[in-house]
Parts: C-alpha cells; structure tokens; sequence
C-alpha cells in the first residue's frame, strides 16, 4: 500500500484502509507528517511545494517499503506521501507498518520516515513572505538516516 | 530528445527542453556540458542526471529512446 | 484526551479527533492494538474480556499520559482504551503522541504502550476452547517496561 | 460496608460483598484475615487490596465511608 496523493490526504482513512487489510496483526504503528506553519528559521511559510518524478518518486517510496519489509519482522507496510501544493498543517505523509508484535511495528514505523526524510524523490520548496526557498534534508534527518546503516 | 528537469531546475529552466541528440547517442557528461550553455545551474556537480528515471553516473550512455532528466539533490519527504 | 471506551473502539475516528486538536505540531505517532485470535502458546481465543475498576483505571491511564508529558517534548497524548468484550481482531487500544519533532513523538508513542502494558489497571481474560484464563503482563512486556526506568 | 472485588477475584467471589466494619475501624490486614475464611483466594499475597482506588498497603486504616476493593496482579492493557 504505497500511494503518492495529489490531493487532499486523509491520515485516518489511510489509518483506516490499512487495518482493514490486515489479517491478523495485533499492532499497527503509524505517523503522520503534518505541514509546518514555520521554517527552521521560525519564519513562516505560507505554503509547500512538493514536486516530485513521476515514476522515479512512486519507485523511491517502493523502494523504502521493500527495505522496511526486508529488515523487520513485519507484515505489512503503508506510505501514502503528498506531492504538489501543501497548505500549512494539512497531512504530507501518513507512514504505518504492522507486525504480530509491538516492537517490531514501532522500529519499523521509525525507519519508513528517516528513509522517507533523506531518500524519498522529492524537492520541496517553502514559500515565505520573503519569497520561496528549495529545501535540502536537515542535518538531523541526515543524522537519523544514518542510524540504519549498515 | 526530451530533457526534463525538476525541484529548482524544472522552475528555472522550465519542466522540460528539446534537443537533438545524435544517432550514436553521446554520455550524460557530453549532454551537461552542452546543455550547461545556456542553463549554468546543470553545471554544478550536486545536479544529477537519470535515465529512464534512475539516477546514473556521467559516463552513462544516452541513446535515442532514453527519458532523460536533471535533478537537484533531494529534498526528501 | 484519555478515555476508556465500554463500546466499539474507532481508531480512524481518534486519529482524526487527535489531528483536528493539535495546534500546529508536524509529527503524530500513533499505535493500534488488535485483539490477537491465539494465545501466546498459539491457541485460539475466541474472546477477551477487559475487566476495569471505575475510577482507578481511568486514574491509571491519566497517570502514564502525564508521566509521558513529563518525560517528553511533545505537546499532546492521547489514550483510548477499550474494557469489557473484545472480539478477537477488534482494536483494543489507541495511544498516540504529537510532537513539533517525530523523535520524540516516536519514542512518547512507544514509552505509552510500554507503561499501557504493565501499569494501566486491566485484568485480561482470554476465553479459549477449553476455558477461560486471566492473564498477567509477559515478561517481554516487563521487559520492555523496564527500558524506562529512572 | 461494601467490599469491591476485580478480575479473577470479581469472578470467584462476585463483584462486591457487604461486611460489617467496626465503627474504629481495622487494618488492611485484619480485613483481609477475616475475608479470608470464606474466600481463601484473598490470602494471595499477589492479591492487593486499594482504598478508594488507590493501592495501599496492609497496615492502612479502613473506615467507613472507605470505599475498599481487593485485586489480583493487573494484567496491563
């Protein structure tokens, strides 16, 4: 269950959607990524920018939730992620994975967004009032995907 | 051929360009430093090239048929 | 936003509640507990039964949401517990965390469910084929208890 | 005085029983002793006995208006 959304994203359909094709598991383990109103700066941003290839972005989320699937002892994996136009607040990413144990669910839900942060084919751009800045991964989503390294 | 760009590259070059390419094909390094000409931003060495939607080195051969695009580093999700 | 539920227990419902009561926060990590259909030796069970003590219970789970606001930056908790008869594969909990930053949503999420396991004031039933048995926390969930220890 | 039992115990003994308390008061313990005779499952020194649903321990005071229940290990949630 990997989607990129154009539209409108609803985290508690997505939630919805994905127990209900479970058979069996008893934990389910999902984040939701919500627009931020501010830059790391503190400036405000008056909206986001997604872009994203088509095909090479939906291959990139593919990717991730295979690495997610080959590395823990889950069932099931969901990433349904925003492109386009983002209004400060609205859901960009809805990331969920499902496992006979609680563990397992937690870690996994964890790895999808370092993954998602730096390696997902997106470019994103905020604009503020000042005008609109493309943005890189944070440092410390840097620091978070390395935790997974081989 | 069909060049596409995209983030910061599809806004200041636009989405996509037409070039010629020839018979033979040429390797993405030939194609940057043609296309760097007139767009200075495909000369910085953080921009990177795809075929057919994978990122590949500069001496990757690009033949008639080839999607190829630019990309700045990645912003991720 | 700490509740039990003596009915039917919507998890999409309290994500979406959750979402909608957040003031800006750009991570929500949220976990979903089915009811198993076997027991830890692999037996079926055909029922559980959540047997609480009006006042106290409530006062438990108000106690481990207070504990994770201590304990972590983040700016909301919520925990919807169900008691009474759970159907196997029905949600029996919802606990989520928001935070301006997903670590510590994570790692609030997780700590809920870890203290939820041990600490909040249920007594489990699980009917089976050949009878009924109440059951004590797993030694893996006082393990996992254990983790976040002062 | 009305005594509160949960879990296993709500199921042997029932959900509440009724007792007579001496108008002083008596301990946990001496509660627990007497309940015992009958329903030798509250001996279990796993069972744990709470005074207006909090745990407390066997030296506590019982008074009337207490409101007291006795409960096995939790099992969590």
């Amino acid at each position: 269950m990997v989607r990129l959304e154009p539209d409108e994203l609803r985290p508690a359909e997505a939630l919805e959607r994905f127990i209900a094709s479970l058979a069996g598991d008893g934990a389910v383990v999902s984040f939701v990524g919500l627009a931020r109103a501010t830059d790391d700066s503190g400036k405000a941003v008056t909206g986001l920018f997604l872009d994203c290839y088509p095909g090479m972005t939906e291959a990139s989320l593919d990717a991730i939730a295979a690495d997610a699937h080959a590395r823990f002892q889950i069932s099931a994996v969901a990433i349904v992620h925003r492109s386009g136009a983002v209004a400060p607040g609205a859901p960009i990413v809805f990331a969920a994975a499902a496992a006979p144990h609680r563990r397992a669910a937690f870690e996994a839900a964890d790895y999808l967004m370092d993954r998602l942060k730096t390696d997902a084919a997106f470019w994103k751009r905020e604009d503020k009032a000042g005008g609109a800045a493309w943005v890189e991964p944070r440092q410390s989503d840097r620091a978070d995907r390395a935790r997974w390294s081989d | 051929m069909k060049i596409l760009f995209f983030g910061r590259l599809g806004e200041t070059i636009g989405r996509e360009i037409h070039v010629d390419l020839p018979a033979e094909g040429c390797t993405i390094a030939e194609l940057r430093a043609r296309l760097a000409e007139a767009h200075g931003a495909l000369a910085a060495d953080t921009v990177r090239a795809c075929i057919d939607r994978e990122i590949v080195p500069e001496t990757a051969l690009v033949l008639p048929g080839h999607e190829v695009a630019f990309v700045p580093p990645l912003s991720g999700g």
